[in-house]
């Protein structure tokens, strides 16, 4: 047998887990490009360093981004990889499929690109990974065609994403796939045509276990919530007894230590006033309790990575907001947030950023959102605090 | 004159009791409020009583309680951290009768265990150029109404209060169960005729944490962006041409949960619970009426041996906010330096209403 | 060709049975590790079975998994938050000869509950132009050695596990109970012939957080003071002539005890656990022993439900340090702005070592 | 009766507080400086505002510091205050004295001040409030002749202060007293001459409970601490039994959960190896609980008030110290953080700012002193940290 092209990279094929090198093989078989993306990376899993130029702007007609533009930095080497683009396909909402629209995909990818993909990018998006400059439109128009269309890339509006709520879950305090295909919808310029100082995430999970992440990587994160108390059904809580120790696993460990368990009654009671609905009890119980009724969701804002102030996690903005279509409440505040990040963010800074570099105070009254102490957990411990002019006497300019 | 001889020995002025129990003590009791006693291991037994007082005294104050020491306490007695004076006996016999001489002399004793000690204060109108109100003066009008609360302990942990009357802070009032802050509302007002006199221009620019001072090119003086400043006082503190003092801008900011012990829960900075009220002397009854309704809310709520910080920390600061009935502003939320790690970053929270 | 047209309609994508139950669910059970039994208001029972995989699929093997849908689901199915695929099935009979036909072809079912479930990652050196490290190669490796936690619950709680190749952190690792992050150690080589063609100067320079970079007059380029450079690779996205990617300065770093979800305690963020280990393709052996220290630690450490953060925050960062034998540097402790709030701030700590 | 001069203040001797009001007016019976003290305060309190220019400079001789000099702004109404300064005294450590001692002082300061004072500042020196530029050599030579010496301030190292410690306290884990006593002592120059960027204070506490607040407000907190098991009389913990609920007020509050209770048998159990000596414990039954017998220190650093970058709270720099005669480590480790501080702390930067500014990394390198978990709350959650040059490869440079 002829030696192996890819020593180091073969020794991936090993062990239970499914291998990408066995697919990047599979892909190769049909394509010359997949074959050097898997000799290229071979190469850097030699010299333990990546072989991908800095990106260049390309695209298809119309969309300013959606396409991340990557060239080989050895084309003398691997010329199928000398183009590789990736295309970011926007999902359907939940990433549900018939197989007929998978096929579809496959069969538009295979006749245009590597034949590799992400399923999925970790925005959410369908990655399409790897074409030449040449294929782009070409692919876009048949993938268009077919009812597919592009997601987010650049200074934009990224692909926005929803747990799986209504569709599969008991827990959906709204419908957070819904909401999620309608806002995409309604904000497709927002999307595909670059306008801001950096990117904006939206994602949407439809009660606070917040399946999608939402928290740690959305500018605006939508997170289903109630306001009434938890739904009890006592004669479930008794079957569950049997299987769980309520008081140890259950009322023990509720953050808010607002519940109490009769062992010999087997009663569970809940100060529903001071439950924070941090899901805990209901995840442990789904059969004997559930999320009240008076549902919607609570509104953070500002969550980000690293670059370039640090990372941030979204914080409370709205407690609670009902969520019903048209979910025009919703839409407005991001049109507001977005007009205002866009006139006084610098670029590259994330909304959080800006919010952080002028303070809440003026982003709050540039909304028209009252401070209440849901936003924070705690109060500023620094005394260096700003007085708005109109709340402080005028001393009479000095000479 | 020989210089930096350092302070007395303190031994030369311990009472023998102590002398002799010197790092002997095996525990203690509190007898009564203002009382302890400390046993020692070979069995003695000391008498503290614990008075409280005004900290800005008198001479005449000082001999009154050397008079009561001489009579009662061989002629010892110490002062605390606190500023509070403490008669140490020896003899239980003498406790009754320096009780009832303190009665008599109208001095209070209390401020042990779960009450309220006296106010940590500073110099305010009676001393200092940069107050934003007066320390002693706030400090007696609070102390009359919450005297019962250092003369008994009927509080569910102990209570610490402090106030400063600007944000130096001296004091350190910013780990208090309840701080008292002297806050300015309006920018320094320039004279820039003066500030190339007799400040130091570079310097001048440098104190101010915000970058709120430019210098100013046809005076020679500087310039302040007023909307950037928020009124620390710093720059004055080293340019006496940029004061700040302002009788409609300057008032009192309230701030509660801190604490220094690390008993149970860690030392803990105190936070904004009231930004502002207007200076009102002579009693300050805003003031007043604000401390003694936070007392009075802990005290109803908070649990056996829990501090003011501990209480808020199980039931959220927008119960907080809802018990107190103490309303919540854009002042509330922090805007310094990473400010954003005081936000709430969760969906965890409890309606309030 | 029109554009915007969004995405598909999802409806067109949803199973009857969930087109039929949708928003109607009462509640769920765990069958087995990867096979979820939902069960609606009316009746009707949905099974959900979860399977691994490598994200950087061909599309044969998409097609593969159509196969098996249309084969067992009607064809439906769909892929989860954390790209898993999910099986959907209406019908109970048809759940064994499904886990057979996946058994046969070697595709791994598990992924629910407490158990360890697919990597969260990147591109790495596939697709990516600044990697420290590569993104499928090392979540293989380690998903190899964790495979028996993928097909088993037997954790006391969730864990998540992400991997980023560089400081960008797409994926948001910095929230995971485990984070691999690929990390440069050296400044960027600069090339001060490309930097006046290629870059803007003025964004180049305002793109570093540590305000590292200055103009350099002389080349119309950039100098960097490498002492205030911490490898970010922020100007790299915006200057290509400034890379910093090097096989000896790169390497994965390992964070711990992140969580994103509401329950019990809020979300966290991750904190450096390991600040360095080298590159060691093909299978990072050193990170999967890290990798799997760590999980082995805290499975025989915390209490059931308890999440890597919830185990650490109860016993202390001083005891994990010590029980999982990773050594403290200086680089654990933060000097990031305003640092200075992660130090120890109470005399309370535990003795260890 | 004639007419108050001062109706405003006369309504601050109302109340069972004591009175300064009443303290001034008896001062100012006898001498007129404390007699327009009070006279101005009541303009004060009119006008609500100060009336007292900012300090000048002055001072006894051989000294840096001691003296806050301060003039009244309105000496055409208050001729007696033109000059009140203030003297700062260094207290007896532990603020003991013997009525000897204090009558002393009084009639030094009946001669040469303004009879009043404040016992103590709240640094802890006795406070001698208002005299004049003249008075302050001859009072202060009367009173160095009687043993008392300046206190700090300026530039400097401040008046160092102690919990009543060993004297009074059972639970001293060392001799707080003594320690603070020889250290101001040895660092008189430091004291009394200003030469660092700014101030710079100790105190010492010798129990986590920090009776004197030196996390607080100290560059250098010098708190008391054990090592080994809490000493435990079951005997005392049983007859504690009848008086406290060991359970609720104790276990229940134990910070890191590690006692037990036995109700029936009426035993205690510390896991002594989780106990972060809180304290509490050992609060609520002094008689049962006592600190463990190999005693120490834990020394924290960086606490300050706001200015100028934000309050910081002291943090732990050493675990466990142990605190003997000469305290030669403490010293040591003093003088090394002053040199570093010195030569690199911009003016008005203290020590806490400084290690901010720089970085810990820095300044532990910079005492030799190895980095632990004990130091931190929490490992950085940021990615953006440092690497030393000889832990890195070199890179070739680039042309
Ligand atoms: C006399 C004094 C020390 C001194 O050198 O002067 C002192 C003396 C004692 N303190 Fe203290 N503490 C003194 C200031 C403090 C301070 C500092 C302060 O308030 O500025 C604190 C930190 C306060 C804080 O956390 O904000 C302090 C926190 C404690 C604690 C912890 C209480 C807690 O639960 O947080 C205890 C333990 C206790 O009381 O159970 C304690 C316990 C004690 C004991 C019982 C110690 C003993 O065994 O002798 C003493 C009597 C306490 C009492 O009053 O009930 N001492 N104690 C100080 C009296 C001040 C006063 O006049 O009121
Ligand atoms: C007298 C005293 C207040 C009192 O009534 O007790 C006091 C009074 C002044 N302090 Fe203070 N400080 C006093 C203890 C403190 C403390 C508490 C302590 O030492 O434990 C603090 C907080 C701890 C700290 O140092 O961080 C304190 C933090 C300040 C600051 C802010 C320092 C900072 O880094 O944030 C300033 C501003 C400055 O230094 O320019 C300051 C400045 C001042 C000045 C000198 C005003 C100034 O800006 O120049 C005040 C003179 C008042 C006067 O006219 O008499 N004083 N100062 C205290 C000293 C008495 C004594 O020696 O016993
Ligand atoms: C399918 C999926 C949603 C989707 O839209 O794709 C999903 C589905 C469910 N999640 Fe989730 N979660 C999904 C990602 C997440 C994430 C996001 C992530 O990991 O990136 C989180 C936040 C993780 C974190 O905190 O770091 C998440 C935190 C939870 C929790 C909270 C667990 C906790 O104790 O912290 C629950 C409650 C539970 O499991 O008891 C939960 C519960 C559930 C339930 C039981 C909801 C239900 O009633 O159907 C579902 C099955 C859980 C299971 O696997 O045991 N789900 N879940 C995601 C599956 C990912 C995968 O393939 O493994
Ligand atoms: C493809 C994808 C990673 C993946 O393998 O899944 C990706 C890939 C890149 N990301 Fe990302 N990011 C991807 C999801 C994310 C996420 C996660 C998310 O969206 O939920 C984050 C964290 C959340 C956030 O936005 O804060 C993320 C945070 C970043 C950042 C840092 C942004 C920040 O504010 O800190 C950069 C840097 C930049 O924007 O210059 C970045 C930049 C990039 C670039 C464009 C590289 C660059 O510097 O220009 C990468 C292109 C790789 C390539 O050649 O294909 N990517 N990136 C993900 C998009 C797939 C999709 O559309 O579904
Ligand atoms: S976030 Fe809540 S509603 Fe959405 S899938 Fe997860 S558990 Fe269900
Ligand atoms: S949802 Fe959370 S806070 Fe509310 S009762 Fe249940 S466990 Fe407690
Ligand atoms: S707090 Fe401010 S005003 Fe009050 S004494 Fe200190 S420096 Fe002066
Ligand atoms: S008062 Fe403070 S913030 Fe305002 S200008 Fe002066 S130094 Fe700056
Ligand atoms: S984490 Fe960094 S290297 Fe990896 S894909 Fe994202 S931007 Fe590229
Ligand atoms: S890598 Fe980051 S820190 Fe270093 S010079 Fe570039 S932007 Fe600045
Ligand atoms: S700090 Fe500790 S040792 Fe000192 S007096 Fe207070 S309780 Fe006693
Ligand atoms: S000292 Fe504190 S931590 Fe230690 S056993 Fe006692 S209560 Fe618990």
């Amino acid at each position: 047998m002829a030696q192996s092209e890819t020593p180091l990279l073969d020794e991936l094929e090993k062990g239970p887990w499914p291998s990408f090198v066995k697919d990047l093989k599979m892909a190769g078989q049909k394509k010359a490009m997949s074959r050097d993306l898997l000799r290229q990376l071979e190469l850097s899993y030699k010299e333990r360093i990546g072989h991908w130029k800095h990106g260049g702007i390309v695209g298809v007609k119309g969309y300013g981004g959606g396409v991340i533009g990557r060239y080989s930095d050895r084309p003398d080497l691997f010329p199928g990889v000398e183009h590789c683009h990736t295309m970011r396909i926007n999902m359907p909402t939940g990433w549900f499929y018939t197989t007929k629209a998978l096929r579809t995909i496959c069969d538009i990818w295979d006749k245009y690109g590597s034949g590799m993909t992400n399923f999925h990018g970790s925005t959410g998006d369908i990655i399409l990974l790897g074409t030449t400059t040449n294929n782009l439109q070409p692919c876009f128009d048949e993938l268009s065609e077919k009812g597919f269309d592009m997601g987010g890339s650049g200074s934009a509006l990224r692909t926005p994403s929803a747990c799986v709520g209504p569709a599969r879950c008991e827990w959906a305090c709204y419908d957070s796939l819904d909401a999620i295909n309608d806002i995409t919808h309604t904000f497709q310029m927002q999307l595909h045509r670059p306008m801001w100082p950096y990117k904006f995430k939206i994602k949407c999970s439809a009660c606070p276990n917040d399946c999608v992440a939402a928290i740690a990587r959305a500018d605006l994160s939508i997170i289903g919530t109630w306001r009434d108390n938890i739904q009890m059904d006592p004669g479930a809580v008794k079957e569950y007894a049997g299987k769980l120790d309520i008081q140890e696993e259950v009322v023990e460990l509720c953050p808010t230590r607002c519940m109490s368990w009769d062992e010999k009654k087997k009663e569970l009671k809940i100060n529903n006033k001071e439950c924070s609905r941090c899901m805990h009890c209901i995840n442990l119980m789904p059969k004997a309790l559930a999320p009240g009724k008076d549902k919607g969701a609570t509104i953070l804002i500002g969550g980000k990575a690293p670059i370039l102030k640090g990372a941030m996690i979204s914080w409370v903005l709205i407690p609670f907001l009902k969520m019903e279509k048209p979910y025009q409440p919703i839409k407005d505040l991001a049109l507001k947030i977005w007009d205002w990040w866009d006139e006084n963010g610098k670029m590259r800074e994330r909304v959080g950023e800006l919010i952080e570099r002028v303070g809440m105070r003026v982003f709050l009254k540039e909304m028209g959102i009252k401070p209440i102490p849901q936003m924070i957990r705690t109060p500023r411990a620094n005394p260096y605090f700003f007085w708005w002019p109109e709340e402080v006497p005028q001393k009479p300019k000095s000479a | 004159m020989p210089t930096d001889i350092g302070p007395p020995d303190y031994h030369t002025m311990l009472p023998p009791i102590i002398a002799r129990n010197y790092g002997k003590w095996k525990y203690h009791e509190i007898l009564q409020p203002g009382v302890l006693m400390h046993v020692a291991q070979g069995g003695d037994k000391l008498y503290s009583v614990r008075v409280g007082g005004a900290r800005l005294v008198c001479t005449d104050r000082i001999r009154e309680y050397c008079d009561i020491a001489e009579k009662f306490c061989d002629g010892y007695l110490r002062f605390t951290s606190r500023h509070n004076v403490e008669f140490l006996l020896d003899k239980k016999d003498n406790l009754e009768p320096l009780l009832q001489d303190l009665k008599q002399r109208g001095y209070p004793v209390g401020g042990t265990g779960h009450s309220i000690t006296s106010i940590v204060h500073t110099q305010g109108w009676v001393h200092c150029h940069t107050p934003a109100t007066d320390a002693s003066g706030p400090v007696k009008a609070v102390m009359d109404e919450l005297y019962d609360h250092f003369i008994a302990m009927k509080l569910p942990g102990k209570l610490r209060i402090a106030l400063a009357c600007c944000l130096n802070m001296c004091g350190a009032v910013h780990f208090s169960d309840i701080s008292i802050l002297g806050i300015h509302r309006l920018p320094p007002s320039l004279d820039n005729e003066r500030v190339p006199k007799i400040c130091e221009v570079p310097t001048t620019i440098a104190a101010c944490p915000t970058l709120a001072i430019r210098p100013d090119p046809k005076t020679k003086g500087v310039q302040i962006n007023e909307e950037r400043c928020m009124y620390c006082g710093n720059c004055y503190t080293l340019c006496p041409a940029l004061p700040l003092m302002d009788p409609e801008g300057d008032g009192i900011s309230i701030w509660v949960g801190g604490k220094v012990s690390n008993a149970r829960s860690g030392p803990a900075f105190s936070k904004l619970a009231i930004p502002f009220i207007p200076n009102h002397p002579p009693r300050w009854p805003e003031v007043v009426d604000a401390v003694k309704n936070i007392v009075e809310c802990y005290a109803k709520g908070a649990r056996k041996h829990e501090r003011m910080g501990e209480w808020i920390g199980r039931i959220g600061w927008e119960r907080f906010f809802e018990v107190t009935k103490i309303p919540f502003t854009d002042k509330h939320i922090d805007d310094f330096t990473l400010s954003y790690d005081t936000f709430r970053s969760t969906a965890q929270f409890k309606y309030t209403g």
